[in-house]
């Protein structure tokens, strides 16, 4: 048989003018990070990250902004949407970890809500500090949600609330005071990097989840490849061990006929 | 521990597993990092130019480890895949296959050309089933000779002709490769299927049609073998539904010198080969037989 | 309830569910028995004369409920089976299909003869991949047509075609036989294939190759469906894989008109039908369709 | 994957000059009067009833007659054998039953011999009269298995022991002094018909394990039918219910193209 495809799509959340929360019908659970292939019959098949996740049912956070993510934005509870998943590696926790920063730029603060949660949930010791960007204060996302959970810091480019400037920021400064074993960022590739190079020059572990274009989710349609890894499988939450010895990371990644194509800087 | 080694028309890899076209093998790195435990790697489908295949969704996952697929050869083409070959020539660690695909017999031959003597083998894939006309070239047995006889004057290194189920007749097909002057025969492509999803009454695929592969293909991957096996006497490379050390078995008894492997490397990502190797070598143990290469064609005995 | 009732060239199904040729159809106390549940039943494939079939073992399971089979078409012959269809006729709660086989034209047009007008509608195996030459007669759009015009001659029931996947174009198959006069067609019949016990090393059946039925088949049977829904406008049972009610709604809805089962029946003997029809009848309530007829064709909707 | 076909032969137990029994190592577990598909590779496949089963291995008792049995007789410890099943019903127990007869011909005392095993481990409180018959005292099959989980009636058509004629004999006698609450027969069809037919006129439940050629075990080849009934699957055990309106039942059978043919009497 068909490994069921489509699935009931239950509730709908608004979360920012751009972004709204989907939940469907669903028995598998997902660990925070993994993601799922999402496939609204009729249009693309596209990688989104699990923003939710339990026994009956499984929730994505979707940023309309181009053909598949507005054609998903365009149902209503009670369709069906093809999903395949969880597919990939997802962020973890080492054995004695004391206070981690999650550092989160856009859709990313859905994957970091959900570890944030569960980490809360199992490991109440562990200390989380939140940093949260965006462009402007209505677009921020899980604010209130990783607020439960963590001690938030935001930053808009407008200013309009928080910290104004870039999610960095503040994220350096509390490095400054405070000690983090583990940093885990998700958000756009170029804020990744920077992370990536605070964190290296200061020596600090790292768990990153990286995007490409994913065509597939196993490994078969060679987009999501990086140097000598499979995304979609060996990520696509990568640690620093791996991050330090990647050449694409920042610098370039495929397209949809895995050809190499450079980042515009 | 038996002797997994085989001698594949003259290369030789250190056990019978291969990377099966069209899985992982579209970047050097990649291919390298799967030559660690692969007997060795077969390319990507390499068009004349670049293709980014079909759109999404082009992959159905079904029951029982089974797949259909309508990739659409997506591929960087000839001329981007060079720095590729060249990335994965410099430290692979088993022989690469070099797959190549047209559009027509000049097309073949044109990226048989470009790419065709870069690596150890080169395979012609002459029946994909999820691009117009790319079925064609192993559906009629003069059109495949005459893709095999051309491509032979400009490839110095062993050809093999990779074969499709859906045809009335596939040793037929073989014998007429053979007779063109491949080297070697890969044996079986997907086979041409369909899923609807009947939630939503639509057709998954964007490309409507697919090809199936995995377990459900097995069965008639090892029909094929055999026959193509009783036919030609050029080695057959056999691939469909290898899930497991004994499956590896039943392909290399109906005929097969080494076995590809396309849905196990999607299920279980590279760790497949070296698990499936592994499991040969202690079917092979707990049997009693000396090597991997003892299997071939054993089923024929009576 | 939904309406599971079905028009099928001018008989009247009870629901879409009919019993594929080959199964449990051999005697006339079965065949009724059969009819309780199913919307009609299909009798084994009747040869001129009686058939052992081939020697044991002649089946193979495979995981995920598919099957090998090679029975080499055992059936009483057409003389014989004029009393098993007159105990059939006499009380069968739905339309019974008579199979007819030949391994020449002749022959078919002989058995069309002596049973073909006897039950209430004829089907033409054409397409069986077990006994030699039979699968042949699927293999040629000619022949194929041969066959369906001189039988249409003589049967004055409706006329199905039952075709194979082992074709290079099932759908040029079809055609062919629907210009020659076919009523209906039946895809699919089984796919070749063949399996080996590991462990002796040896080909499982005595026949050597089988047919692959089962789950690992529907795929290739709703591709089959798909194709000649597109290009006839004669009715399709739609037979491969049905395990389910939702496995019936989709070769529905890739355009069947009825669905035959085969493997669900060995599997789970008679009861497959109730179950099935039952489930059918839930998902069409489910999904809030009226009349199981409105899912023919629905995935060619755009 | 095909499923496992063939198992390891692990034990050959002699029985009689021409019974032996076949131990296999085999992880299903069958009830009493199930059979197996038995195929020694090279050979035919034919079916063979339990005569033993647990967790980790099962047996059966064969004649060797002819090409598939004596193919069976020629095979040694380590070999591997094609086993498909457990098929079909078994011999089955009613509630509050306190005393059952059992009737076998030749090798019908392997799966009456397993299910007067498993009554005396569940039901210690069943009585069970054994009555079991041979041409000659050499021939009988599991005297002593029967002995110690039941009371053993023994006849030899040579009279070489026990009673000199046929089973059905001291069965009718003991019919006269005790209440059977249900017998239970294998063996040769007209061996069962003449119990049956002794059962009907004393208003006897019944259960008979019946013999047909069956070439595939789950109804497709068509040799099995019995009337509406197919042997492999509603049978090869069945009841006096059923057994009182079988047209068939000691009258005909099929031969491997599905034509009837009429027993010699
Ligand atoms: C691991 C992972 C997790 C993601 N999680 C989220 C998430 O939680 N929320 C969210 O909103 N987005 C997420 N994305 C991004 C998402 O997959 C799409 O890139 C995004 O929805 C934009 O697609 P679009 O068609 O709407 O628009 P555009 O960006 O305009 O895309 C144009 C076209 O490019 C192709 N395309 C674009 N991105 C991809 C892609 N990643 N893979 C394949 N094809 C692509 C499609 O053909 C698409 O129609 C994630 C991506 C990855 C790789
Ligand atoms: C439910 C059932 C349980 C049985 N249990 C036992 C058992 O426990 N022990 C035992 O010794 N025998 C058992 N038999 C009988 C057994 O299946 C064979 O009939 C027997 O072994 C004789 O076969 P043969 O080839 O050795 O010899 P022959 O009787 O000479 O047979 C000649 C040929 O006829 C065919 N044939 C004969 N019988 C059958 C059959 N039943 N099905 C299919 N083809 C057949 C074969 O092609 C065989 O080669 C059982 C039969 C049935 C139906
Ligand atoms: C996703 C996918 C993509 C494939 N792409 C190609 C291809 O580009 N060229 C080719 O010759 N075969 C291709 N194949 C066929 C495989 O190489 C292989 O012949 C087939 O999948 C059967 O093997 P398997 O059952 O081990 O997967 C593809 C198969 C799959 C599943
Ligand atoms: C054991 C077996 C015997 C069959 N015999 C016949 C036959 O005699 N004539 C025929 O037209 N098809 C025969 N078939 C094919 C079936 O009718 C059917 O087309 C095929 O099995 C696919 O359906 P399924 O997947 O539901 O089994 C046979 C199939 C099986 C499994
Ligand atoms: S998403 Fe296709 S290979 Fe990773
Ligand atoms: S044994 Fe074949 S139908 Fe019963």
């Amino acid at each position: 048989m068909t490994i069921q495809r489509s699935f009931e799509l239950v509730d709908i959340v608004k979360e920012t003018p751009k972004v709204s929360t989907f939940f469907f019908k669903f028995n598998k659970i997902a660990e925070p990070g993994q993601f799922l292939m999402v496939w609204v019959p009729g249009s693309e098949e596209v990688p989104m990250s699990v923003a939710y996740s339990d026994k009956k049912s499984i929730a994505i956070s979707v940023a309309a902004i181009g053909p598949a993510s507005n054609s998903l934005h365009a149902k209503k509870i009670g369709d069906y949407i093809g999903l395949r998943g969880p597919f990939g590696k997802p962020f973890t926790l080492k054995i004695g970890t004391k206070r981690i920063a999650l550092v989160a730029g856009g859709y990313g603060a859905a994957p970091l809500g959900l570890f944030a949660e569960r980490i809360k949930s199992s490991h109440k010791e562990v200390q989380i500090d939140s940093f949260l960007g965006a462009r402007t204060r209505e677009d921020l996302l899980f604010v209130k949600r990783l607020e439960k959970v963590s001690t938030v810091y935001i930053s808009t480019n407008d200013g309009s609330t928080g910290h104004k400037g870039l999610v960095i920021e503040p994220f350096e400064q509390e490095l400054k005071k405070k000690k983090f074993d583990c940093v885990y960022t998700c958000g756009p590739e170029m804020m990744e990097k920077a992370i990536f190079d605070i964190c290296a020059k200061n020596n600090l572990d790292l768990q990153a989840s990286l995007e490409r274009i994913m065509k597939c989710g196993f490994g078969i349609c060679g987009s999501c490849m990086m140097d000598d890894l499979i995304l979609c499988i060996d990520g696509p939450v990568v640690e620093m061990r791996e991050l330090k010895r990647l050449k694409e990371f920042g610098v370039s990644h495929r397209d949809k006929a895995g050809v190499l194509q450079y980042w515009k800087k | 521990m038996a002797n997994l080694r085989i001698n594949l028309c003259g290369l030789t890899l250190k056990n019978p597993t291969v990377l099966a076209a069209g899985i992982l093998g579209n970047t050097g790195e990649i291919l390298k990092r799967i030559s660690k435990h692969a007997g060795a790697v077969t390319t990507k489908s390499i068009s004349l130019k670049p293709r980014d295949g079909h759109e999404t969704p082009n992959i159905v996952e079904l029951e029982n480890k089974s797949l259909l697929n309508a990739m659409g050869l997506p591929n960087p083409g000839a001329e981007n895949f060079l720095q590729e070959l060249k990335i994965a020539k410099s430290g692979a660690e088993s022989p690469i296959i070099v797959s190549c695909v047209g559009f027509s017999v000049d097309e073949f031959v044109k990226v048989a050309e470009k790419i065709g003597n870069l690596g150890d083998a080169v395979e012609l894939d002459l029946s994909c089933p999820n691009t117009k006309g790319t079925l064609e070239f192993s559906q009629s047995p003069e059109v495949a000779a005459e893709v095999v006889s051309k491509v032979k004057k400009i490839v110095k290194k062993p050809v093999f002709a990779k074969l499709g189920p859906n045809v009335n007749k596939i040793s037929e097909i073989a014998v007429a490769c053979e007779k063109a002057g491949a080297d070697g025969i890969t044996a079986i492509n997907t086979m041409p299927a369909l899923a609807i999803d009947v939630e939503t009454g639509k057709v998954i695929l964007t490309n409507l049609s697919g090809g199936l592969s995995g377990a459900a293909l097995r069965p008639v991957a090892v029909r094929c073998i055999y026959d193509i096996y009783e036919n030609v006497r050029i080695p057959v490379i056999g691939t469909g539904g290898v899930l497991s050390g004994e499956d590896a078995a039943e392909l290399m008894m109906a005929g097969a010198t080494a076995v590809g492997m396309g849905t196990a490397a999607i299920n279980e990502g590279p760790n497949a080969f070296k698990r499936i190797s592994n499991e040969l070598d202690k079917f092979l143990h707990r049997k009693g037989y000396k090597s991997a290469a003892e299997l071939t064609g054993l089923a024929h005995k009576r």
